[in-house]
């Protein structure tokens, strides 16, 4: 049975000891600071290196990662990150923004660029935003400047969206209007038509939804948001279960983001860095942030001349890092690998889809793209994610989106093999039917308190 | 590529399953009108992906580099290189399942502890973007606090941040107006007195700023501000006075481990306990599992998206998470004495090299003191810039046509001094 | 430096409770006579550290390698570098405490078992030195099996491997000698039935050999020996004929996974079953814990030199655990399509390599199968390999005067050999 | 309370299925392979990348190494492997041992020869013997060598000493000698007085002894040693107790190995590898492996040419990889930090014997260097090793030296806190005061059952 490593480990400022350092720094300098605006006191931990490699060991050991075991957060797509891209970006992990000699890292960016407007069916791609959020923030940004003037100040979103579409279209200045789901969890149509008026300035959607269902009716859709007048926002976080079959551009998308740090494998990082590359239209070329990378008889540079760009969004190019891999990514799959991605993580969803649905309540009609949502009913979500930790297996997203009860979004990715699918259902199947039991128990702590941590925050250590 | 594509072989044994003849089956849902392939290149071997790309790398060319502007090249303990590279932290999700994530829990609660330290604040999120966003997210949060439309702040930070901040105030009809700096290279109090009016939701003020000039006016500027954010670099941090010690509503900053040509970066945004709620960004809080062991869980989540959608008090998602882990295990690793160790050098490489430049060129804002970086002139900064290349040396950003920074870090030493003054010299002298 | 030394601060207290006064008393025992300082440099900060030793590593220049001679560059996934610098392997020592070491010993008993499929036999061990000191301890398992004391080995194999052999024997009074090749480059038997003896312990015999050349008399050695020892290269091992299948006694092959200057390197070592009790090294195998769980440990052990002392079979302690290790990951990486095509790849490239060459210079042993390497001629080795060297390109070692070796991995397309062959075409007119 | 993590991992042959594959490579080859030769069957499992890192990572989980907790294997030096070794050794990985382009490794070949000659007081130093016992044997050659056709067939060693002294200088061709040791742990001076003769070759110790024991009659042994017309060998293993403090060479040693993956802190690597560079006097170093590396006008080149040497005990030049380690060590620590990682590792030594003879029999005499040996009677050393492991610390080393009844030999090196020391005391102490109960509990298994697996060996899946 699965039993995550425990230690009892301290808080690091309880290690340590007065005058010990945990590196091999020059310590005998010292400058003139004004006395005005010395510091008196400055306190912090003093480790030496053994005892920080040890605190910090013994913590990854108490952490879950993809390389421990399957992990379908819906939503998150936590794919296999190839370890030769972790070889690739430290190639490039020492160049100065500000370099004149970077001509490497410009020639990535551009071909980047390209292959993004290939998958994205977009004419030109920014690789600024530093995640899907900001990507969103991004794509508001522009859509606030081209209507500028207009009196268009609604965003129309489905409310089965992720919670970031609303809160980047509020944060960019715009009115916010949920879109109520069919039946079938697709966009209402005749509610869409309904809240579409000459306010309207974008509606922001992602397809496959966030049920996972292909919204076949993007036709028309696309045609009514267009004949209102309005822009076409594709929430890229969903592009695992289409990549290479049909691109967001082509559907009739304006502006589409991309979340590398999920279709392009770059690692989570226990919460971040991401990159969220936005692509647009060609009509929307020249908002996008400065600078833009172009190329002139060979040679790269940064152009900051467009003067309707949304200015930036980023101290710098974005999450730099996070785009090599991306890019390492797509030159080792290239066509034919980054095609099969959709076919195999559909038919991974659809797999394990079929054989739960046997056992748990499935909403909406069948097919699935790359994730699809179940409910645990009567059971409680919570409780099903807490046993599925037991066995060493990270629990889908929980309770999202609100619109199904006890909702199990499940995304396996194309990374998964049959045997872990086959080992994950038949671990839901065995805890929907078991005896009720407190969980978890094979994890480093038991179920953790989250109430009194919100209700009494101890946000530091002072 | 086929490595990453585990089910290739399966495939027929599990549409029989779905019950479906083909995988095509699977995309009848996707009108066929709009369905077209990808024209990239085809897939490539790990062998052939990494010629390609370390040709690619080669051709950065290397030099020593003297650049800053708001990011410089700093030491990095390889034991943080190693720790980071651990796969239970970096290809872990954001931890919703805090039972099994305890170990990255663990380390951004200690970066957010850290941080407290440091900057001498109650609450500290797990981590911004970068300090141009949190900057952003600071005015909308000034904005949330007290409702006004005019955000204060210096001439003197990068154009990079200006950009950013005026995209994060656009939304809410916040105006982002500026306050000029003296002969010092500092706040200019006279001037923001001028400014700030009853609508000025907040004053933003930054140390070191864009001259690399250790600010001295910030308690004037306090005196002056509704609400005051700071802006601090973390490293200097331990030999000048905390963001908390003025007694800053909110304090933000940055920090690069690699380079890696401007990101990833690491944002910091802290805040007054009072203003908790209308803070950005995740926190992690202390708490218990049921045996009563020390645990760690994501707390005060209903200012989030995934919760408040359209009023939550930002957009943001995925963050930073694997920086703010570096940033615990780098603080771990310098400890007390070599965090004072670095800034002290920091300035003293500054001041020692400010010195030895001034006597080839003008040195503005002489006489303060700087951290790391400082500004330079000359009459023709590309052509200086240019001819200090030839001689491998590389300094900048330039701020404009005859001004620049010149940035040294606790990675130089006198004879990388030396080879700057020799190829400044002969640069000048072309 | 104090990074590594905790207690410098806690020494008082411990020399207290100790109960003596310095840390010279510590070293009272010490004959002052004979007490003498290092003349070392003082201690580096890290910094320090990687500028020097970056700059050093500089000094070796970067050429297009199609060096060999037992030891070639070949793909290594990115996958194995990050899995063996995982602490838990790379930290650890032998596996004394099976019950908290499962991880490497799983890990080596994979190992094993991966090159008893690929060199199809029973009994392999935990790791030696490399393949010459392998080699070297085969010929006294020989000699312990059946007391003889002269032992075979063709001409065409490395003078290093030689070298070593030859220390391994002297001490027991073995003699080495050596049959000759034929003009395909294999053995000769003819030669070989000359040599042998009723003193003869074992015959070896290597495939691919010093040229490259796969050995396609393996069955009329072991028709002759009394004892059969292989050499194998394991990347040829998926395409041809394994030790096993031969009937070999004791077979051994060698593997580098970095370069690395030519060390560390793997040395792999294998058995028949019923010389089990005589193999040197460490084993280990696969048992079950108190609750009836798999497990494993170090078995066997009364061979080794911690039980049995003089009378051990083999003085070897500390082996390659790690490369072991590798091994196993690396195995399982490359599975066995991947096996398979490195090893075409390999043969393909150079037989491809060989006839491009063959149309400037004599290749010897044409007609031959080469598995990554052959031999070429040219009247001036030196001058044409110092030429080549202009072009940035490297061939090697010289084996005589006029004899070289060139050597094309799976890692070499058309463009390195085109750059091969102007190079040779190049200096072979200068 | 500390707990291993546990997967239950099936071996990798069980994984995977036909067909795949965990890596990228061109699969599409094919060259003709003559028939008489050629393989008809190979089988080797089919894994993914995903299937491989997740075992490989899971494996690794379930190992110890000193980066997880105090290690204070006696003998085995387990210091701290600072981790800015790794990156430096990267620079070095990608060099082939005949390119003649290879500067500065020799360079670094060269230095580190000359720092050992210093450490070691000795005047001439081969690297190439991969690992502490090769030292041994290449020095057991040099013997042989130098005294070849003297008649002296002879090796003593004391009883105390490691299993490998014996081994290698049997190995070489001569015959071991006993010597015992007498009340005070340390080489009977009469005893070696007895056994040596004009047979005798070599006298082989290591100081300080296998108890941690500074033999200070050390100057009375090499006299009589060197009247006798024999060579002294010293094993370099415990070497950490005296660095920087006494040369072996200035006590009398006429041969010195280093064990650098012991003093010179390169990691273990479970197992190895090692890297055992070998010392000599003058007069000994035309007999060293070849080949030596020398300078001349600033250039380093290899030279074969010496008629005497002993011939070669490693393909090529050895472990280089360590010796980049250990140089890289010995240039961070600088003659300063050497000389205090005897002082510290001393200190370490001692403070917790001190602590522990208060609970655990304590044979010899008092004073100890880097290590020391203590008796768990009446308890079994096996049962406390065990017992520790119940607390994530790592067992001392066990029944060795055998002069020594259930002997637990305990080697904190220089590395570990205080804090650290004083757990493990504590721990030793709560255990060996507890009631007997079974162990270990907290590992990934339990007992392990050695005796069956030696009596019915399955060393293979076949
Ligand atoms: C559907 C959807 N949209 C947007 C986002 C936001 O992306 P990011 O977390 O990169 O900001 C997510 C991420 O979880 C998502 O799942
Ligand atoms: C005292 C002593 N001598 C010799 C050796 C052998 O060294 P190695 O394992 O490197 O061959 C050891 C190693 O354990 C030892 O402790």
């Amino acid at each position: 049975m699965y039993r995550q490593a425990r230690y009892d480990e301290p808080l690091v400022k309880d290690l340590g000891r007065k005058g010990r350092i945990g590196c091999a720094v020059d310590e005998d300098v010292s400058a003139d600071i004004p006395k005005n605006i010395k510091r008196k006191e400055f306190e912090f931990p003093e480790l030496s290196e053994i005892e920080v490699v040890r605190h910090y060991t013994r913590l990854s050991q108490m952490n879950f990662g993809v390389d421990t075991g399957m992990y379908p957060l819906g939503s998150c797509t936590m794919k296999y990150n190839p370890k030769v891209n972790e070889e690739v970006v430290r190639m490039f992990s020492d160049v100065h923004p500000y370099s004149s000699e970077a001509q490497g890292c410009l020639e990535l960016m551009y071909r980047l660029e390209k292959a993004l407007c290939d998958i994205g069916g977009v004419d030109a791609v920014t690789l600024q935003p530093p995640a899907g959020a900001a990507g969103e923030f991004t794509g508001m940004c522009i859509v606030r400047a081209y209507l500028q003037g207009s009196g268009r100040n609604e965003v129309l979103v489905p409310d089965s969206a992720h919670g970031t579409n609303p809160a980047s279209a509020a944060m960019a200045g715009f009115k916010v209007v949920e879109i109520p789901s069919n039946s079938e969890g697709c966009v209402d149509i005749n509610a869409l038509k309904a809240a579409i008026s000459d306010r309207t300035a974008c509606f922001m959607m992602t397809n496959p939804n966030t049920l996972g269902i292909f919204e076949s009716q993007i036709e028309e859709i696309t045609s009514i948001v267009h004949e209102a007048g309005a822009l076409l926002y594709y929430d890229g976080a969903n592009l695992n279960g289409i990549i290479g079959k049909v691109k967001p551009g082509d559907m009739g998308f304006d502006i589409v983001h991309f979340n590398l740090h999920k279709t392009f494998s770059t690692p989570h990082g226990s919460g971040g860095p991401g990159a969220g590359p936005v692509g647009v239209k060609s009509f929307l070329e020249e908002y996008l942030p400065v600078p833009r990378v172009r190329e002139k008889n060979g040679r790269y540079y940064l152009d900051y001349s467009s003067k309707k760009s949304i200015g930036k969004v980023h101290e710098f190019y974005g999450n730099f890092g996070v785009l090599v891999r991306a890019f390492s990514y797509i030159t080792l799959m290239g066509k034919d690998g980054l095609e099969k991605v959709a076919e195999l993580s559909t038919l991974n969803a659809n797999y394990m889809k079929e054989k739960l649905k046997q056992h748990y309540k499935l909403p909406y009609e069948d097919l699935r793209k790359h994730e699809f949502v179940i409910s645990a009913e009567p059971k409680s979500a919570n409780h099903i994610a807490k046993r599925l930790l037991d066995y060493g297996l990270h629990a889908p997203t929980v309770y999202f989106p609100t619109i199904v009860k006890e909702a199990l979004m499940i995304e396996p990715t194309e990374s998964e093999t049959k045997e872990a699918l086959d080992y994950y259902v038949s671990v839901l199947v065995e805890i929907l039917n078991e005896e009720e039991r407190e969980a978890p128990s094979n994890t480093s702590v038991r179920a953790v308190d989250a109430v009194e941590a919100t209700k009494k925050p101890v946000i530091t250590w002072r | 590529m086929r490595n990453l594509l585990p089910n290739e072989g399966e495939k027929g044994e599990m549409l029989n399953a779905i019950g479906v003849r083909s995988v095509e089956d699977l995309f009848a849902d996707v009108p066929g009108s709009m369905r077209r392939g990808l024209s990239l290149e085809g897939s490539k071997s790990e062998t052939e992906l990494l010629k390609e790309l370390s040709s690619m790398a080669d051709k950065n060319k290397k030099t020593l580099s003297f650049l800053g502007g708001g990011i410089a090249k700093h030491y990095v303990p390889s034991a943080l290189s190693y720790l980071l590279s651990r796969s239970e932290f970096l290809t872990a999700y954001t931890p919703y399942q805090p039972e099994i994530s305890q170990g990255s829990l663990q380390a951004m609660f200690e970066y957010q502890s850290y941080v407290s330290e440091l900057y001498g604040m109650d609450v500290v999120n797990a981590s911004m973007y970068d300090m141009a966003t949190a900057l952003g997210e600071s005015c909308l949060m000034c904005h949330r606090i007290n409702g006004r439309s005019r955000f204060l702040i210096p001439t003197a930070i990068g154009e990079a941040k200006k950009a950013v901040l005026r995209n994060y105030a656009r939304g809410f009809g916040i105006s982002i107006e500026e306050y000029g700096y003296d002969e010092r290279g500092m706040a200019d109090i006279e001037d923001l007195k001028r400014k700030i009016s009853p609508e000025t939701t907040g004053v933003y003020i930054e140390t070191p700023n864009m001259f690399g000039v250790l600010e001295e006016e910030v308690e004037a500027v306090r005196d002056l501000a509704p609400l005051l954010v700071i802006g601090a670099n973390p490293l200097a941090l331990p030999v000048i006075k905390a963001p908390g010690e003025y007694g800053a509503d909110i304090a933000i900053g940055g920090m690069a481990f690699d380079l890696s040509f401007g990101g990833p970066l690491l944002g910091m945004f802290a805040c007054k306990k009072e203003h908790m709620r209308q803070m950005p960004g995740r926190i992690i809080g202390l708490t218990k599992d049921e045996d009563g062991r020390k645990a760690f869980c994501m707390i005060l989540q209903t200012r989030e998206q995934h919760i408040r959608r359209a009023r939550a008090t930002s957009n943001i998602c995925t963050n930073e998470g694997l920086l703010a882990i570096a940033g615990a295990i780098y603080f771990s690793l310098l400890g007390k004495n070599g965090m004072h160790a670095v800034a002290m050098k920091n300035v003293k490489n500054a001041m020692t090299l400010s010195k030895r430049v001034g006597e080839l060129f003008a040195v503005p804002f002489e006489g303060s003191t700087f951290f790391s970086e400082f500004v330079f002139e000359h009459e023709s900064m590309q052509n200086l810039r240019d001819g200090a290349l030839d001689y491998g040396v590389e300094f900048g950003p330039l701020l404009t046509d005859n001004r620049a920074v010149i940035c040294t870090t606790e990675l130089h030493g006198a004879e990388e001094h030396d080879r700057l003054i020799n190829a400044l010299r002969e640069a000048k002298n072309v």
